[in-house]
């Protein structure tokens, strides 16, 4: 019986204000009764045809609903002793909403003659005395960015460990072995020996934490090499047991 | 100001990627050249005017346009159709009305919180906000100071941009609610409905379930 | 060639983002206004003589060149001076990708060691920490009480300041980033249990006194 248009209503607002263009309503005087039925009617449309119904939607069945109920009852009166119409709320979101939405068509008007000028595409022959900064290349940055930065460095290391370590078969138990054994021979070795044969990068972080494993064991000792930036590994000799 | 500068106030924007202020273009005369040129914001708008008046007297497809609070070279619109072909930027797909509607409420109201946007929307706003968030449009501000705290958000230069205004001060003002209540569409409608008509409908209305018999 | 598409060709090399060979301005504007334009590369070739005589009418500040691949707007060697100081100002004001995260998970994780960073980067880090210590946006706080006893870095006022916030808690939480891309089945589900609810609610309407109590 309605043709009502899916999918082209970005929330319960808007659905309301089309109800009220539609039918002709006066929007201060929004005949609750009448559009609550309406937007059940789309609501129950959009489940027939088992489309998702968004919880905004849903929760302004339920305000709808409860005004529908207060109007029926004894009118509540404000501080000043006037009537306080339960619409009003209602009502004072839908004009707020609707001055956003007809912003939203001017920015749209905006957008389509900002898409007819480009902006000049090449700067590569411009004469610079200067040496071009690698770091000149990379946009401003905000706090978005920040975060972004953060979620990217901390997500991205556990899943490429956990796939690599299957791929390659490398586990922290073998490495800590494979750690005491090199330490059978020798009192001391520093890091980069024992990565010495290591081509993947996942294998070395695995031996790393194997070896930070057997510091908490408190089965070897680590110490700052004579080396910069190197340190040795050492036995530690069992205390108890 | 010196005429000399003239064309490096033009050689400035021409090789800048971004919008550039009047203010960076002074401070870069007066670094190179000294403290003591004769040279301020309001020159350099000036001799602005008086470049695009040389392009026009030659012609030319392109303009020193004033956007983000800055200057910047732009082809002419009506250039779009060869300048749309060639470049990727035509493959961009337009902002949605939800994205354009969320704009609009963060551009007016900013510094402003998610709960605030919702409010005024009526609908989780959490995927568009990252749409935009992703596009640059807008960007976290800081904190609001109100119970828990919710981050504020605010549209960014590339907004200005995007739009192609100079300042967020150039978007045209939301209509007042007072003028809305003026509006054709809803005072043509008001004087036809009558009051007791509601309530009439709220009496004949016992059972909403068979509102959906009526769909079909 | 007609004389209409000296503009045409002058915005089609202006909004290029690379070098535009001849025989792609030829190929955009037959695309477009049809194969059968009279236009070839040799008349591309004199048009660019045509344009670079107009902008030096003007006394303008760039030219056409012509490079191995096409053809390219460029600023006149003498603006050099101008041109390369503001590429170095503004890089003074932005941070690379590898700064960017090594920013981040300091912030997030402060205080923290190099061997930390680094484990969470996968590389070796000592010339971003000296580039962010020498940019003041992190600062040493201290030793750590583990074995070596490797410095701890922390981020500074200045950081505060680059990304406007008041205090180093105020950071956004990466879990209201998630937030905003929460579970979408999650929220499938709890509409459609809402949505029963109020179907009872409407069916059940009969005593309106009673449904009142049941909404709230």
């Amino acid at each position: 019986m309605y043709k009502v248009k899916l999918n082209t209503f970005e929330g319960p607002l808007d659905l309301l204000l089309f109800f009220i263009k539609r039918d002709e309503l006066d929007i201060y005087d929004i005949p609750i009764a009448y559009i609550t039925k309406e937007f059940m009617s789309y609501l129950h449309l959009l489940e027939k045809l088992d489309l998702e119904i968004a919880g905004d939607f849903i929760l302004m069945a339920a305000t709808l609903m409860q005004i529908k109920v207060k109007m029926l009852l004894p009118k509540e009166i404000d501080e000043k002793g006037e009537e306080i119409d339960p619409r009003q709320d209602l009502v004072n979101a839908l004009l707020e909403y609707k001055r956003y939405k007809e912003m939203s068509d001017e920015l749209s008007f905006m957008e389509s003659t900002q898409r007819k000028i480009t902006y000049r595409g090449n700067f590569a022959a411009d004469e610079k005395e200067a040496p071009h900064d690698m770091e000149s290349l990379l946009k401003n940055i905000s706090i978005y960015d920040l975060i972004k930065a953060f979620q990217k460095a901390m997500m991205e290391k556990p899943k490429e460990a956990v796939h690599q370590i299957k791929k390659f078969n490398v586990t922290i138990d073998e490495q800590i072995e494979y750690i005491l054994a090199k330490l059978e021979h020798k009192a001391s070795i520093n890091f980069i020996e024992l990565a010495e044969f290591m081509t993947e990068k996942l294998r070395i972080i695995v031996t790393f934490i194997a070896l930070l494993e057997l510091v908490k064991m408190e089965k070897i000792g680590l110490r700052e090499a004579p080396e910069f930036n190197q340190f040795e590994i050492y036995r530690l000799e069992e205390t108890n047991g | 100001m010196d005429k000399i500068y003239l064309t490096v106030i033009e050689a400035l924007i021409f090789a800048s990627d971004e919008p550039i202020p009047a203010s960076e273009i002074v401070k870069t005369i007066k670094d190179l050249d000294g403290e003591d040129i004769k040279i301020t914001p309001s020159d350099i708008e000036a001799t602005i005017d008086e470049l695009n008046k040389k392009y026009e007297s030659i012609e030319s497809s392109f303009r020193i346009l004033r956007i983000a609070n800055g200057y910047i070279f732009g082809t002419k619109q009506e250039f779009a159709k060869y300048v749309g072909y060639l470049s990727t930027e035509k493959s961009k797909r337009r902002l949605s009305q939800a994205a354009l509607e969320t704009l609009a409420i963060i551009a007016y109201k900013q510094p402003i919180t998610k709960p605030e946007i919702e409010m005024i929307r009526g609908v989780n706003s959490d995927y568009i906000l990252n749409t935009l968030l992703e596009k640059n449009l807008i960007t976290i501000k800081g904190r609001s100071e109100t119970i828990g705290r919710p981050l504020l958000y605010g549209t960014t230069e590339e907004f200005l941009k995007y739009f192609g205004l100079n300042n967020i001060t150039d978007l045209p003002k939301p209509r007042e609610i007072e003028e809305i209540m003026k509006d054709q569409d809803f005072i043509d409608q008001k004087n036809k409905i009558m009051m007791n008509q509601i309530e009439e409908m709220a009496e004949n209305e016992t059972d909403i379930g068979d509102s959906d018999n009526e769909i079909e």
